[in-house]
């Protein structure tokens, strides 16, 4: 089982990271990925810029990629977190998860987004197509109540 | 006690800086305390936690509580809710 | 809402069917995805052949997808599923879920998953590296169980 | 009536054949009673219907259960439990 955290800023081959989990092994049955995209909100963002806690921000996506991995007996969890301005349609995020079987692959990916959502120190400004100030993301309830499901 | 405060998005706009090394005074003793005088420092400060409840803190990257005792973190980060993923 | 699907032999690219399904599209923050891989099972198999029923193939697969997209609200749902010969460590099945949030792309893929375990006509028959003959993959009362839990 | 027929995997294997066309008897009104002289034609077939109840049909590819009338489908497929995926 191994667990790898990477917080860049640059983007990244999500196809190419997913073959490494599983080369050379023929004992992966199952893999399960998740990729977070920018979206422009009805075209009315130009991007979001996403601001991080170095250290913080690697450690807390480790603890919650490491409880996944013990739960749900994965072989190999991967995630990737950008940071920085990001356009719309970019890559945000990314969490593949190999197993033998499909449930353990689907649930550790599902179990690190949710934890993600909450627990991982990234704030979000929007910066507006019009040219005027954006807010910052808030967070949402539903991603509270979605963590609480597992516990 | 000297320490290294850090903020973050919004918290960070309104106080002006990312970050800075304070000598916390003896009233300071839990995030409560610590949030009650960093907000008297200025404008900026109070304007930043007008509603300390949504504030988060973390001593040296562990998130913790505002009942939470100071004890002798490195930093201290002050920070909205997280948004991750 | 877009469902695809394709039952053929050869092998495809994962990376290019999921970019194909976000291209020019904004609106799309979630993309989850599931890769099925031929295991070796100890290294004792060289091979699974997979028979399948043509036409019926695509269309049991079609009406879980269906029902999978509607139920899940996504915005495009690609399954493509391989038959033939197919070596551990190569990939048989493929199933790529797009949708504005997290939850409803990775229960879409996973109801798919799921129905098409018992539902989709395909038999998969052992070849073994000893050359012995293999017997055929026998059916699990587990996907029963996971098909049940969408119901 | 002439109806196409076909098996999959153990249960062609075990026929011999992928498919055939049959007339059907007038006996056969539903699954069971098709499954019950299908097993009286020879040998291959006794054994691929020696456990008729985890036999699976579709008719014009159309799974259906057991007690279905046959009614007069272009093809009928007998088949093991799927394992797709």
């Amino acid at each position: 089982m191994g667990v790898t955290v990477r917080v860049q800023e640059e983007d990244f081959d999500p196809q190419a990271e997913q073959d490494a989990l599983t080369a050379d092994r023929t004992d992966v049955g199952a893999v399960a990925t998740f990729t977070g995209l920018c979206r422009s909100e009805g075209e009315s963002l130009s991007a979001l810029e996403l601001e991080h806690y170095p250290g913080m921000a690697e450690s807390q996506i480790e603890a919650a990629a490491t409880r996944a991995a013990d739960r749900f007996t994965v072989d190999a969890l991967l995630v990737i977190h950008r940071y920085g301005k990001i356009a719309p349609g970019e890559r945000i995020v990314f969490v593949a998860a190999t197993s033998r079987h499909r449930d353990a692959a689907f649930d550790a990916c599902r179990y690190v987004m949710d934890y993600l959502k909450t627990d991982a120190p990234f704030w979000k400004k929007e910066h507006r197509v019009d040219g005027s100030e954006g807010g910052w993301v808030d967070a949402k309830d539903a991603d509270d109540a979605a963590k609480e499901r597992w516990e | 006690m000297a320490v290294k405060l850090l903020y973050f998005a919004w918290l960070r706009e309104r106080i002006g800086v990312p970050e800075e090394t304070v000598e916390l005074p003896e009233s300071v003793t839990d995030v409560t305390t610590l949030l009650d005088w960093l907000a008297t420092r200025g404008e900026g400060y109070a304007y930043a936690l007008e509603s300390p409840e949504i504030v988060r803190v973390a001593l040296d990257q562990q998130l913790v509580h505002q009942s939470a005792q100071i004890g002798e973190p490195r930093e201290i980060a002050l920070f909205p809710p997280m948004t991750g993923g």
